[in-house]
């Protein structure tokens, strides 16, 4: 895997870069709609968080990062674990329960992270990954890495008193941070109507002297943009910033949503607005890649994902017998 | 109605639109309680049939809620809190610790907290470590808080009520696993009330006494009816709620059977079932006991995520029938 | 006692109004100097918060609301527990620990409630009862009171998550509660300057769709006419203000507290913005009240609060036979 | 040195300043403990001497100080978190229990959280029911929390350092009213470590097993005292951390006195204590028994505020004394 922003000038400025985008989103969700069809069919348990429609912002947001860059994640996480250059193998094993998992299949979908590719988890509890966020990013100001960290949450999470709390300590210390919110409309079947009284959400910066900016999460190239801006703003030690990405999510929320609290009208207007599309429009468009590129970033995707599964397959089912063990790490001596 | 064999959702429903028909100051709220009919179903057509103010949405925001239901419990209301999942508790502990549960006492008895609060509890799912936890022991060694574990949908429609009832705060654990089950008793349509503090005998059985609460209900009545069949009888005791505990029974039963085992799916280390084991050796059954007590308890371990890992983590029916074949073969 | 805003047009309207407002603010003065003296001869125990220097925003406060409105107060609340109309006599034997405090001895200065003048409590934890004033704010919704709730909280309980909570909620569902930030310049030793990236603390409201203001606290009346106003947005169904009264408290935190965090100049330049003065200025050059008026208050406050004592000494002690029986309200039948 | 009594405040922080300078990767977060010095004034003079970047003053915001921590402590870091007093531990228990006690073992072992969240703990300061209590039982029940309670300046010292040492989220309770009292031993200057999981015989006598932690060791070494003059010997075990904990040193002692008597400052029902208990009436030290176990805690109250209250509401000396007494008399 190569690290993105290494190859990145201007996400639309290269054929490379903007293959990778594509390849990228395309992995992500032929990654999601293979695990929905094992769960399915019975070979998964618990439940599952998908961001089928959503692929653009984990995309454009790493982009604009370094492997060394930090991101925390959420229980809607696959997209950003994969974009940030996770190995889809030990997520497929993970999901299956499988010791090669990259939990061991002790965490499952909820609680993957990968530590080689500055991805500090996700996260069960709504607005639980954002304060630890922060202390990532205090780490590299005491340590001097000059590193950011990515705080990715949803629109509900904004409403949890650790989005508060995180938020302000960031203010007021300038750290290496940018929050970032995946606004889909919705927490869980809560919709942002509902659960604010804004117009914008990136206006609840204005409490704690942090900028805000809303913008269209389905445009790649805007996500990018605007990271790599906060990002930069973050790393010169001027503090943290606040991005919401608008953007759907395609799927319920999880298995046993009936999408009662929204339209079918709805969810069919905005797969209008599929982000994965709309990148190839444009690229097209500007003549930067032919629809045989892209169908080949799509052929890709689908075998890699068919490959990440048949080889998770094959792992060891997860032992009990090291359960105990697992809990604390060693006292080394 | 002869035949009324309701899942514990459709009975905790059942209480709840009986609460909201008799008093106009009970309310519900949490999230996706609403349209959506609650995570795990529970409040279902409630939204549909007595609107939004009564069954009310909210943000995300598990404090937030917990505490404006405190402010509305001490002026006038009785909210019915939903906290999707137990664990979520830990956002609002400020609020049912150190708000709730000493108001009444802090300020000399002048105000009071009629609030439930109402979530569901325990593994099973495969929902991972942070969605799976049992917490009883936590709100259990809180003085001012009452806390109810029902094992069944009649148990959890009559203690729900009387929840409700209650002029103080109480947190309502239900067993996630128990609620799409049908049980084996019918569930009366109308009101019925099963007072709290008061521990059910669910079953009698000359050789061992077990205690137990919520899902191991289950798990030690399908052990019980396997070692029946070995000749080997056991008295199951419900506390129902954990405070107050009512001992009494457990008393009386170990009188005839001599043998103590106490189960739980909590974690072992400092689980609430320690009080039952506390109560019996410093109490009047302690001449009575010929065998050694035996606890049966979680792993000391976050919940797991895999089911292989998840079972293992937490008593199963087996693990029932072995130790207690155990200490009954071993102490005749 | 008498409810103060049945006696209200304005504050400074009539000479009853002012004589109550001096007389009331010099009340909660002594109180606490008389306290404070107690305590000083180690005849209380515990800890104690005072707000002196900090007195005309629970009397501008109270005296727009009827006797049916309801606060919740904090840990420096004997101010608004006077204001809102409580007995001296059962606050100070609450502080010695007698039977006839509010609490039976049980609570002390930070839990004292007083369920007639709709005093819902004192709070030990910082911003506990904002979420509190809330849900009394719905029930009142509820129940079509037509009140309204005032939530006191200081400077440092902004940064609480149960602040930013309580306050979606009451924006979002347009409760009839005003949020009154009685900024005195520190949460403890942790100046505003440190703990927040804001010129004004109620810029906060911004990010809740909470309208905000910031304001002079040491001025009894500006506090009253911006308290009225916001009242009466609450109770015809506006939702909610955030209202920000900037004062200072003159002494400590707490008694265990050495003042190394701010300078004796800064004490000192804020004693000469004291309220109580400064109102004397004001009624006497608009000829509202004579010198003679202004010392008969100050005469009578001293007496109230001399009285109180003596009869709060008179108390049995609390006796701890009532424990047990005081933790849970009796089940009626 | 050889007259070195410190308090309980200073040796804590000695062992703070000598963890600052063993690792920069120390430091420490709170409310309030730069210049003032801490609540209790712990940190001290910590400030002064390593800056406002390691010594680092919050907002008043605890979830978000321990979620930071447990951020920071993700990557590199070792914060440790003084929680001005454990009640305040309510508003972060979600970054405690859900976050820093699991995420290690959810993400597989690739992460872990070398954090210690210092936090002022127990009764006897008038500070009422929301700043006096003993929540001990609630981190102990949380698999993967590791739980110190100090019982001296020189424990408290070693105990720290190795708290500090830990590569897991350890909550340490000290009780306040520890802080400002002298120790009784020598606490020497340089660094020194005592392992967590090993439990400590304070005293031995022939005649009953006495274990507790914090404030109540102080409390039982004077009641020994006074009943050493009536012939009856105590031995005490302050198992210093209550996870791990550490029973062979109490199932050794058993085997001579037959007698145990177990004693916390915490309510009653459900307390922590009730694990000790369990592990010796379910273990090997039943056989050893020639008296009913009897336990001493906390009454099953919020803390009360007025003195005569207060003392009311958890074991004092006499407490002991009298309980001791009784169940050596009783069963001799
Ligand atoms: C503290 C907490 N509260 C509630 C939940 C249950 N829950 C899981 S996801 C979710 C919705 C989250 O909404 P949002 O933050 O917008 O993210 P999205 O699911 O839309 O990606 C809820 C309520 C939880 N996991 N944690
Ligand atoms: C949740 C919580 N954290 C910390 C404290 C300790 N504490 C008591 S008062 C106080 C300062 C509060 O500051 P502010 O809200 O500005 O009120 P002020 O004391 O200035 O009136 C602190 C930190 C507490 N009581 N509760
Ligand atoms: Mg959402
Ligand atoms: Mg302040």
């Amino acid at each position: 895997m190569t690290t993105p922003a290494l190859l990145l000038g201007h996400p639309l400025a290269s054929q490379e870069n903007a293959r990778y985008a594509l390849l990228t989103m395309s992995r992500i969700r032929k990654f999601e709609e293979a695990v929905e069809d094992l769960f399915g069919r019975g070979m998964m348990h618990g439940t599952m968080h998908l961001s089928i429609g959503q692929e653009a912002s984990p995309v454009g947001v790493c982009m604009a990062l370094n492997l060394e860059d930090q991101i925390t994640s959420t229980h809607r996480g696959h997209g950003h674990c994969i974009a940030k250059g996770a190995d889809p193998v030990r997520m497929v094993a993970e999901l299956l329960g499988k010791e090669n998992g990259y939990c061991g299949g002790r965490g499952g979908s909820m609680h993957i992270a990968d530590v080689e590719t500055g991805n500090l988890g996700a996260n069960g509890i709504v607005g639980g990954g954002i304060p630890i966020a922060v202390g990532a990013a205090l780490s590299s100001q005491l340590m001097k890495k000059g590193t950011v960290v990515i705080s990715f949450f949803g629109d509900g999470a904004m409403n949890e008193g650790a989005f508060h709390e995180a938020a302000n300590l960031a203010s007021i210390w300038k750290l290496p941070v940018v929050f970032i919110c995946e606004n889909n409309g919705y927490g869980m079947s809560s919709s942002t109507e509902l659960a604010f009284n804004l117009e914008k959400l990136s206006d609840r910066g204005l409490g704690y002297g942090i900028p805000g900016i809303t913008l269209d999460g389905n445009d790649v190239s805007a996500v990018y943009e605007a990271t790599e801006a906060a990002v930069k703003r973050a790393k010169s030690g001027e503090g943290p910033t606040l991005l919401e990405f608008v953007t759907y999510r395609w799927k319920g929320h999880s298995r046993s949503d009936k999408n009662l609290y929204r339209t079918k009208e709805e969810i069919d207007e905005w797969k209008t607005k599929d982000p994965i599309l709309h990148f190839e429009h444009v690229v097209v468009e500007r003549g930067l890649l032919t629809e045989a590129d892209i169908a080949e970033q799509h052929r890709l995707a689908t075998e890699q994902v068919i490959a990440a599964v048949n080889e998770a397959m094959k792992g060891k089912p997860a032992d009990p017998a090291g359960l105990l063990d697992a809990v604390f790490k060693k006292v080394s001596a | 109605m002869s035949d009324r064999k309701l899942t514990m959702s459709e009975a905790l429903r059942e209480a709840m639109s009986i609460a909201l028909d008799e008093r106009p100051e009970v309310f519900i709220l949490g999230e996706d309680i609403g349209i959506y009919g609650g995570a795990f179903g529970v409040t279902g057509d409630l939204y549909h049939r007595y609107g939004k103010e009564r069954i009310r949405d909210t943000p995300i925001s598990e404090l937030g809620i917990v505490g404006t239901a405190v402010g509305a419990a001490l002026s006038g209301m009785r909210p019915i809190v939903e906290i999707q999942f137990s664990d979520f508790t830990a956002q609002a502990m400020d609020q049912i610790v150190n708000q709730a549960a000493k108001i009444h006492f802090m300020v000399g008895g002048g105000l009071h907290v009629p609030l439930v609060l109402r979530t569901a509890s325990g593994s099973g799912t495969g929902a991972a470590a942070q969605h799976s936890q049992s917490l009883e022991g936590w709100f259990a060694n809180v003085p001012g808080l009452k806390v109810v574990i029902p094992s069944s949908p009649y148990e959890a429609k009559g203690l729900l009520l009387s929840a409700i009832d209650d002029p103080n705060p109480v947190i309502f654990l239900e067993h996630k696993l128990l609620y799409k089950v049908a049980g084996t008793e019918d569930v009366p349509e109308g009101a019925y009330r099963i007072p709290l503090g008061v521990s059910r005998v669910v079953r009698e059985g000359k050789d061992l006494t077990v205690v137990a609460t919520g899902i191991m209900v289950t798990r030690v009545l399908a052990a019980a009816a396997e070692l029946d069949k070995e000749g080997i009888n056991i008295t199951l005791i419900d506390p129902r709620t954990i405070s107050p505990l009512d001992m009494e029974p457990v008393y009386a039963s170990l009188a005839k059977t001599g043998r103590l085992m106490v189960v739980q799916e909590a974690p072992e280390h400092g689980g609430f079932i320690n009080e039952v084991i506390a109560r019996v050796v410093t109490g009047p059954s302690l001449g009575h006991l010929i065998a050694p007590v035996t606890r049966l308890a979680g792993m000391n371990v976050p919940i797991p995520y895999a089911p292989q890992l998840e079972k293992a983590a937490v008593p199963q029916v087996e693990d029932i029938i072995k130790q207690a074949r155990e200490v009954v073969v071993n102490w005749r």
